[in-house]
């Protein structure tokens, strides 16, 4: 087994699908011959050639609305968006088109297309590099949304994300690329698509993340293991759709629940994951379901993001308030 | 050779064959046969049944609302006949009715569709046809994406894309013609340049004069034609087609015409354009045209004609009565094609659903 | 008083901001010569000119980021998108510009400008013709986002946020547009946005609805009135920012809360409802918080949307089982 | 008279000075004192300095990601100085500095965004300047819809708007070019093709042989200038700015340079263009040729020059202590500028924060 990084491990997946799959097509602006800004695509443009890894003129719209007509014409387009900041432009084609095709023709005309981009903050990085919608694809019908938070993962979710016949959104935390590196498997291997990992299994309360925040919950655990609280983790992995069995069963058992997600508050994906919770475990629960999140503004500039991302202290803040109630 | 010839820049517009159905332009006469000429006819006769009789069953409350295409059947037809229907691909907008049901489509597709069922949109499956699309322009990557896959694999064919004048004004029209552009794919883009975009005139929706113009920025030809000529459409698309498909690239059309009727069947004309107008376009009409094309060389008369017209309204009739006798519906059919396989939180939601709907017939 | 439908109402209100304030300028696609679609601005370029109240070419990128200009060169983009459902080319400029300018520009350049758009279904309609995406915009800090439920309200609320110099999403029920007439003050007047209203005062439940779906939970409740439940009706209004505080006073009121939404479930209003309630109110509920919604599928065809859209008949059966908990 | 003479579609590229710093079009000098070309040249070695020191700042890791100008500094400044910078309005895309300084950034502005600080963007009060657009070609509506406001209170202001060779691909290009074209509106489109978005190159952008081609499309007149040579972009701008100063309409100019240095910071050009086309680049420098054109006249030399750059530099650095003394972003700030009022829900989130905060000190 290799020890690889997020980039290395999504490369290398994408590398078994086009060796694997001869419809299997990867573009977006700066992906070919540079590999893309962060690396991931590098040197497949020379191992597949120019017409299977490709640049394309810069334009969202185009890049996913091009990616609906490779697919109805037999190919399996992944398109990378250079950050998700930048997907905006293409809002049109993902709600009106990706996500509705299979179900506009019955079934005839189906959008097997991965929609990649690295989302998230906390790397000092520039205006609208630091976004995190995830809420948003989860709210238009007809995709599904991955955010994997390990290397591991992000293969094997990426392979089956290729693989999938529906629309796969696969949001990948930027801040993790290089961040953490793991064992990885050089053979293919696939992770389900809508199904949740228990990252840790503990009694006394359910803490849910996915992305760059899994980490930031770990750190924040640690501190509350040494207060001797006994945290479950769960790694959402896929927001939509999600595996509420596997919440709603580690709440059974916990009674309490907090989510952790950097994207702002109202109407985030902690929302839904608390309406869930009162749906099927509300007379389980001992505390209110509670969310740490990014605040309802705009993620400030470098110089306060510190301010805005929730960190492992305030992690550790909020599992004991929950706890203690 | 008209792609070269007839440059928009120089103010050139093809036509071949006037409002009187006199050929003006013999050089450029496509080479068709009698058999073809009177076929082209017939069909386009026919879609204007199925579009009158659309608007008469929306009138009548059996139809919801709907896009008549009253006045641009030549250009529809003209340039889906051009193409090879087995096998190139064909990428609506909303109004080229005639372009679908030579393509494949029957009357009881379109009227499916008005009456509100997605399963209007299922086409045979022997040829390449996308559903209609809505949002206007969004089909226009579609086109070049079709196109890619096809350069991709190396078949031998050819997309055709339509859009309005209003359409040339979307981010898509750009974005999806820049990339045919840059790839060099075999797609058609064709305009249909009915004057108006709802109410909202041509001279509104850009300061080009033509809008064939616009090609040049994406480095392709561009050629602007009467698109209430039968021949001149045929001809011009029939050489984009070849032009895309040698590999030369794409082509954009922009095709002169009319909407002689409503947007769609919630609109009043009459509040944007004056009935002068309308009488000028009426005399323009591309079926007018060609029956006294055809009269003139012997092919066609009126006994002929109302024959043709009754055998259509008949047909028509009969698929219309499928539609009103096809089942709403079902709770499973708005599940079921969400996704391939349908995910346990939809599942819930069906149960759900289902379970509340059996109490209520309970009751 | 006149006597006004919706459509009126709004006409009505935005002939007093032409009128008052000579920075207020309405435009979009056949909002000019024809007076829009559903005839909201019909005889206002009459009464104004063709420089005040103006047809554009078809692009909604361009009529939202034109908004952006003229508001940055000091006037008060009224703009109109033909139907909510064509809102999407044009969403890069609302969450990159419109939400974000006074922000980004620490309160040197703002956008006080007013996006329009007739949204939902139920109506019979087209294609894309019946979304609802409050929730999306909602989760857009930022933005401020309106829906009326009625006529009175639809004309305070239009004047308002005319006047507010922060851009707010105007969501228009155009099921409503022709369906309610009452009694409107031709005079102007002005609905505080981001408060909600008690619709009706009851002890044994909170019912929360907004925009078209007030009607249908008022014809729920009166079916539950029959079996003496007394429900208090809450009209939201404003989606963001939300009147948390009249919601969380009724639930600790009455101890249940429904909210009923004709947008899909997941990651919908009704969750940060629902949660909200969690975060202020837990230890007042007496059942679980509920929803009533679209489901997570796209909105079909006219022959199956009654199927899909919450009817009076679900709210009375949702009421029933929450007050039965 | 240049915008008519210069016809991109012709082939034709306006150019003034060449590399040598020769003028080789007399006939189109623009009128400027050499008091002017002396200023100009100064604020263009000012730029340079700025963005030189920047990359050397980020280097140090004392800045985070940002976009180098060097080689695009005579289309930027000679653009901007052809118009009124106490009136006019300019909507900046992220990498004209040259012709921010011009408007009234600062150095210190340009670093505390660099920084990471929204106070970046800060303008005086008595210029017209958009903040720094992001999303590429996001800004071009804007101007267009600034060009509305103005044309609506008949003041006599003209926008100019930036942009880039992978900016014209995006819809927003498009559809903001559209809107003005229609409505006439006194803008300039200055396109800064510097041939490459970060690895993409200008032939893989668009198959249009000239980007300037694209202003046809939009009925507005487009041009092309050699974007190294001062002179050309002065005197191009200068004209557009007359022209839709008259009322006549918005201009599209393409002003081809290159961008020597890094897409940005992050940023490795070696992986897509060669040595020898930087070299050849090198040459045509535009501060090089207008440093010899200086010479030449006696208005110049390397003392001047010597002299000059000590006193940038030094007047830089003091800009960047200040930013390095600059407060980190409160929580105060980052919730004040959502709204003109705080609405209650953010109140409640800021004092949360300000809760734990404060209790996270107390421990
Ligand atoms: C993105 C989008 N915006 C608005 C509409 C509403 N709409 C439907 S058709 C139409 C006019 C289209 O004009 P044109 O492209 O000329 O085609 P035509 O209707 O004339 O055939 C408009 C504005 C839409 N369907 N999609
Ligand atoms: C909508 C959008 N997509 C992608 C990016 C990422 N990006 C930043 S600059 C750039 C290239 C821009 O090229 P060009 O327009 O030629 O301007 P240049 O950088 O050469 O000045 C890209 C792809 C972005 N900022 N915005
Ligand atoms: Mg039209
Ligand atoms: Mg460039």
């Amino acid at each position: 087994m290799a020890v690889m990084n997020m980039v290395q491990a999504i490369n290398s997946a994408l590398d078994f699908k086009l060796k694997d799959d001869e419809s299997v097509v990867v573009y977006g602006e700066d992906v070919g011959l540079e590999g893309g800004v962060f690396r991931v695509t590098e040197g497949l443009q020379k191992k597949y050639g120019e017409k299977r890894v490709f640049d394309t003129p810069l334009a969202e719209s185009m890049i996913i609305g091009t990616g609906v007509g490779m697919a109805a014409g037999g190919l399996r387009p992944v398109a990378e968006i250079q950050f998700s900041g930048f997907i905006y432009p293409g809002f049109n084609q993902i709600i009106s088109h990706v996500s509705r095709m299979r179900n506009r023709s019955r079934g005839t005309i189906t959008c097997p297309m991965v929609i990649r981009a690295p989302y998230g903050g906390g790397v000092r990085a520039l205006e609208m590099h630091s976004e995190s919608l995830e809420a948003v694809y989860g709210h238009i019908p007809g995709l599904k949304v991955v955010m994997p938070a390990t290397p591991y993962d992000a293969k094997g979710l990426m392979i089956a994300a290729i693989e999938d016949n529906d629309p796969v959104m696969f949001l990948e935390p930027k801040k993790v690329y290089r961040a953490i590196k793991q064992e990885v498997p050089e053979d293919p291997y696939r992770i389900k698509i809508g199904k949740a990992k228990i990252a840790q299994e503990g009694e006394q309360i359910t803490v849910v993340a996915y992305g760059a925040m899994l980490r930031t919950a770990q750190q924040g655990i640690a501190k509350a293991k040494k207060d001797g609280i006994s945290v479950e983790l769960i790694d959402l992995r896929t927001i939509f759709p999600m595996d509420t069995d596997t919440i709603i069963e580690s709440v059974k058992k916990t009674g309490r629940i907090l989510i952790v997600h950097e994207a702002a508050r109202s109407f985030g994906v902690a929302a839904e994951i608390m309406s869930l919770v009162n749906e099927e475990a509300f007379l389980y629960l001992e505390a209110p379901p509670t969310r740490l999140t990014g605040f309802d503004t705009i993620v400030p500039f470098p110089m306060g993001e510190d301010l805005y991302f929730p960190d492992a202290d305030r992690v550790y803040h909020h599992i004991k308030k929950v706890v203690e109630f | 050779m008209l792609l070269k010839t007839f440059d928009p820049l120089k103010g050139k517009q093809l036509r071949i064959m006037d409002e009187n159905g006199e050929i003006v332009d013999e050089k450029n006469m496509p080479e068709l046969t009698d058999d073809q000429v009177v076929e082209a006819y017939k069909y386009m006769l026919y879609a204007r049944q199925v579009d009158l009789k659309a608007v008469a069953y929306q009138r009548m409350g059996r139809l919801f609302t709907l896009p008549p295409n009253l006045g641009q059947e030549a250009a529809a037809f003209g340039s889906a006949y051009a193409l090879d229907k087995k096998k190139d691909w064909m990428v609506p907008a909303f109004r080229e009715m005639a372009a679908w049901l030579y393509w494949g489509a029957t009357a009881k597709d379109l009227y499916l569709y008005w009456a509100g069922s997605e399963d209007g949109n299922v086409t045979p499956d022997d040829v390449n046809f996308m559903p209609s699309a809505v949002p206007v322009a969004s089909q226009v990557p579609h086109a070049a994406g079709l196109g890619y896959s096809i350069k991709y694999k190396g078949t031998d064919q050819v997309v055709i894309t339509y859009f309005g004048d209003g359409g040339t004004s979307e981010g898509d029209f750009h974005e999806g013609m820049n990339f045919a552009g840059v790839f060099k794919l075999p797609v058609i883009f064709f305009c249909n340049n009915n004057q108006y975009a709802i109410s909202v005139p041509r001279r509104m929706q850009s300061a080009a004069k033509n809008l064939a113009d616009k090609a040049i920025g994406y480095g392709m030809p561009g050629i602007q034609v009467d698109g209430n000529d039968f021949f001149a459409v045929y001809a011009a698309t029939k050489e984009a087609a070849e032009y895309a498909r040698d590999g030369n690239g794409p082509v954009m059309i922009e095709a002169e015409t009319y909407r002689r009727g409503y947007h769609t069947t919630s609109d009043d004309p009459t509040k944007y354009r004056t009935a002068e107008e309308e009488a000028e376009w009426e005399k323009k009409d591309p079926l007018i045209r060609m029956k006294k094309y055809l009269e003139k060389k012997g092919l066609w008369d009126d006994d002929k004609e109302n024959d043709y017209v009754k055998h259509a309204k008949k047909d028509i009739s009969a698929q219309f009565k499928e539609v009103e006798e096809y089942p709403r519906t079902s709770l499973e059919q708005i599940f079921k094609y969400m996704y391939e396989e349908m995910p346990d939180i939809l599942k819930k939601q069906k149960v759900e659903m289902e379970k509340y709907l059996a109490g209520k017939e309970g009751r």
